[in-house]
């Protein structure tokens, strides 16, 4: 059996060589979409808090995991929309 | 069912690859960043379906409680302030990664998994109330400028230590909280010890950074509770964040220790050694100069966006065209508090993105320009920066309108910019000044045109 | 725990997005010399046959790793000397 | 020990990662292998301390044996026969996946793992056979045309149900070896009937297609002995794999379909329904004319490997330098029997690879070149794939040489290119035909040169 952590630094690893060869490619005028863009995904620690909150055991955990929830779902919500808001208005010059 | 979900994040990380992806082109960018969305919603929803969630309340309640902020705050918040905004968005991510570092916490932790809390709570930690200053700076709730103060060496290296020296005990006592206590605390205050000796200015290197931060605390996050989907969201965000930083740094000619740990542009101006006279010009007078000019360049930089001019300035442009004039825009990749700022600003006031030139595309037809009209931007301009090898900018490419006819430069009075040095471009044969504030002169400009 | 084939699931996913952002960066002077070189790293097989051959039981399985040893350090050996002789032969014009 | 050979795993597909990376551009590529290279050496050695591995013996001779082969071919091989080497190689590859997979073959194997071993086995036979026909066309050991016969289809269909057939027994009852058998010998017959009805140009992609399957072999074989670095690698090279054969079919204007089951280029020349006389010109006549020309454009094109003409190209193309003319290459992406096939011979002649311009950069200025000199290229010239809409290669993009003031045409007879179609270039006014085997006419132009 190979232990998970060799899975998880493989997998670290190729995200870092993606990341790299994705954001490369984003020309200066939407960088700071991309910015709030990526901000965005970084709330993903949500779905770690999540499980956290979720135990049903009032102890320490189970609060921290709802407070996390909470901060997180803000920098989901609030990034994924102002992203939006922010492309929305990059518009092509019409014929 | 626990494979499905596990199955169910690989999807949500290949929309998040495929979304990223999208957002390399201005026209499909939008449907990108909906992609990505969707990727994280695919994500929420495996990780409600888990078996170990017996209790919904309090995730519905954080859920309700935090959508509604970030989506009011997504709502209301100008687009002149969206680099504050990206900075508190991810200071919350950061405090949220910290909060499920501490709350993984478990009497059977391994080691490896202790050393990926401390991780996930330092990186965390730092991200949070540097995020928070950066905020304060930038909306000016705090002052900007850099803060030094004699030590500030010492200080930064003593809690360091002190950090290395709790984590190491936490990892050897895990059972005593005051370890941990220590750690957060520390962390906490190096957050904002590292960011509060940098200027306002150098505020979107630092959010870059601490967004890249904020990837790698959700990446620690994710080695400690096992999760795959939090590795790979998380570094492609820290990926995203350091060829940010690395971008600006380029474009601003300094190296990354020198944004960190100089002070830069803390206000010290240097003496005034520049001839030449400063010409100013009345609106009126610069109406008749762009009447008849057949070529024009625009040139926006912080002003515009504290003046709130970009309607004003597409008003211009539009009147401009009219008259048969062409009309092209010049972006400097560092313009404004963010990277990419000008752009955004432009859009929103309509402008479209194939009139916005990078730099590198407008400087070989300046000497066609017959008027460059500088709103509110100064040392994106500073031909300093070419000349004299003596001016703290020297090598930071700008944008070079004094090849142009006629230079307009726009704004309140002499001061000088964000990096805090004379810009001889104010002192040029061909420079005229048009003081006031960039929206009312506009507005000037305007009024005589129609 | 999770289960292996979800880790090798993540990692093929990653590794295919990887590949075809690198690939489709290469430009088209060099497609000889990378099919060449993409086809050796295929050759990759080698350490999968070097298990099987190594078991030291004379059974049919180790006959069978050791022809794809052979067979596989054909593929790399052949693919990267072919390769960097191609490669090798690629200048720039001198100032 | 076993984790360290796991994250040497680790270290090695970063490698091959980079390596690849590197390869995208001129300058580093050769930096680029060498390090893909290591990558292979450190998965082999990772490998090699197993612990499970008692006997070096056998794993010793394999190596020698196949390094010895491999080194051998790879020094001996020419230039002008690359695309056949790869091919053979290839096959080989797919062979040693076959092998592995039925190598991992044992009694306690779950369904998942029969699954992944049926596919590695499959897609490796289908390798190994697909690519020895390819080779063989190539070479021109066998007849390199498409073989085509009634009833090709229902014999595919019938073969690919017994494929799934015995595939199907097998995952059911794995400890029969008939049902093992049956499908090796199928997927070996498969592979041989479905590159048969395909063409000999079109040998590269399919070159192409089959190097992606074997890279997915690879991966399938991962799976079957869990491991990481067959999955990475393998995948890699099947999405580079794809990636080259889209790009060829584009550079085509043909679908993948098309390539694989018209039978495209199976012979039979069109009707000539070209008017306009064909013009001749002695080797005495062209030197005047190429003497006087101030700006010249070659391209090249399959007959130049032929004709093994590279180097005299080369001769010749400094002559002309020397005179004072400015000498370009033009280069399709299909010319030739393989993607960048001309770049190598002209890389093996010594040609720098800045002067070698691509179909979209040499096109516009096809308009200033004085005489544009066509060197066993036909198809891939070809005015009808613009002019002639019921041309088979109507809308592939080519080389627009007829743009040029004057156009000297090196082949050996009127025949044909590859697609077996007219070429109106030859009857265009500006067009003089030079006959003869290209390397003796650029051998006469560059003795009247000196
Ligand atoms: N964008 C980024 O990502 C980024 C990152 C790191 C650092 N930076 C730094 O930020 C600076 C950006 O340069 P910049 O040229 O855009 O800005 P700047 O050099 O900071 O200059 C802004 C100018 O706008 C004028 N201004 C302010 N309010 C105005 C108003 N209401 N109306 C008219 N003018 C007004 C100011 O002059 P008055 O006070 O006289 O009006 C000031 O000189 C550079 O030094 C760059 O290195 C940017
Ligand atoms: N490169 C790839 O990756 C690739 C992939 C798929 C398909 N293809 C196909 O391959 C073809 C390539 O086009 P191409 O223009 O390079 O070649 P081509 O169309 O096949 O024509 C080659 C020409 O060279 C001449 N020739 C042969 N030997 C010669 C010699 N010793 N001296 C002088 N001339 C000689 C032949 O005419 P004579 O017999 O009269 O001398 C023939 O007309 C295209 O149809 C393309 O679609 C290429």
């Amino acid at each position: 059996m190979i232990p998970a952590e060799v899975f998880l630094t493989f997998i670290l690893m190729l995200s870092i060589f993606l990341g790299f060869e994705l954001i490369n490619k984003v020309p200066a005028t939407l960088h700071t979409p991309l910015m709030s863009g990526a901000n965005a995904i970084s709330g993903i620690t949500v779905v770690g808090a999540i499980s956290l909150a979720g135990t049903g055991e009032q102890d320490l955990a189970n609060w921290l995991g709802a407070g996390a929830v909470a901060l997180a779902s803000i920098n989901v919500v609030g990034g994924y929309l102002v992203t939006d808001r922010m492309l929305a208005m990059f518009k092509k010059k019409e014929g | 069912m626990d494979i499905l979900i596990q199955f169910a994040y690989v999807v949500s990380a290949a929309l998040f690859i495929y979304g990223l992806k999208q957002l390399g082109s201005p026209a499909t960018a939008r449907r990108g960043n909906t992609i990505s969305a969707v990727g994280m919603l695919v994500a929420v929803v495996a990780a409600l379906l888990d078996q170990g969630i017996v209790d919904f309340q309090w995730i519905v309640i954080g859920f309700v409680v935090g959508g509604a902020i970030g989506a009011a705050a997504a709502r209301l918040v100008q687009m002149t302030s969206m680099p504050e905004m990206v900075a508190l968005f991810n200071g919350f991510g950061g405090m949220a990664s910290l909060l499920v570092g501490w709350a993984a916490l478990n009497p059977d932790a391994v080691t490896f998994t202790l050393i990926t809390i401390i991780l996930s709570i330092l990186i965390g930690g730092v991200t949070f109330t540097g995020s928070l200053i950066a905020y304060g700076k930038l909306s000016e709730t705090i002052g900007s400028g850099a803060v030094l103060f004699r030590g500030q060496q010492v200080v930064n290296s003593l809690i360091v230590l002190g950090i290395l020296g709790a984590s190491a005990m936490f990892c050897m006592e895990p059972g005593d909280s005051q370890w941990l206590f220590l750690v957060i605390g520390l962390s906490l205050l190096f957050g904002i010890m590292v960011v509060i000796p940098i200027g306002g200015a150098d505020m979107p290197v630092v959010i870059s950074l601490l967004n890249s931060y904020s990837g790698l605390a959700a990446c620690a996050a994710g080695f400690a509770v096992d999760n795959n989907i939090l590795i790979v969201a998380g570094s492609l965000v820290g990926a995203s964040g350091i060829i940010l930083t690395q971008i600006m740094c380029k474009a601003m000619n300094r190296s990354l220790s020198n944004v960190l740990f100089s002070g830069f542009g803390s206000g010290k101006v240097e003496e005034a050694s520049v001839e030449g006279e400063i010409k100013p010009i009345s609106v009126e007078d610069a109406y008749y100069v762009l009447e008849a000019a057949s070529n024009v360049a625009i040139v926006p930089g912080y002003g515009m966006a504290v003046a709130q001019a970009q309607h004003v300035v597409k008003e211009l442009c539009e009147l401009l065209e009219q008259n048969g004039t062409e009309v092209n825009f010049g972006i400097h990749p560092v313009a404004g508090r963010m990277p990419g700022h000008m752009n955004v600003l432009l859009a929103e006031a309509d402008v479209p993105y194939d009139q916005l030139l990078e730099m590198d595309d407008i400087n070989p037809r300046m000497e066609n320009v017959d008027v460059a009209i500088v709103i509110g931007a100064n040392d994106v301009v500073n031909p300093a920066a070419r000349e004299s090898e003596s001016s703290p900018i020297y090598g930071m490419p700008v944008i070079n309108v004094d090849s142009a006819r006629t230079v307009f430069v726009l704004k309140r009075s002499m001061a000088s910019g964000f990096a805090g040095i004379e810009n001889p471009l104010f002192y040029k044969d061909n420079t005229r000044m048009l003081f006031g504030d960039a929206k009312e002169s506009i507005g000037g400009l305007i009024r005589e045109f129609s």
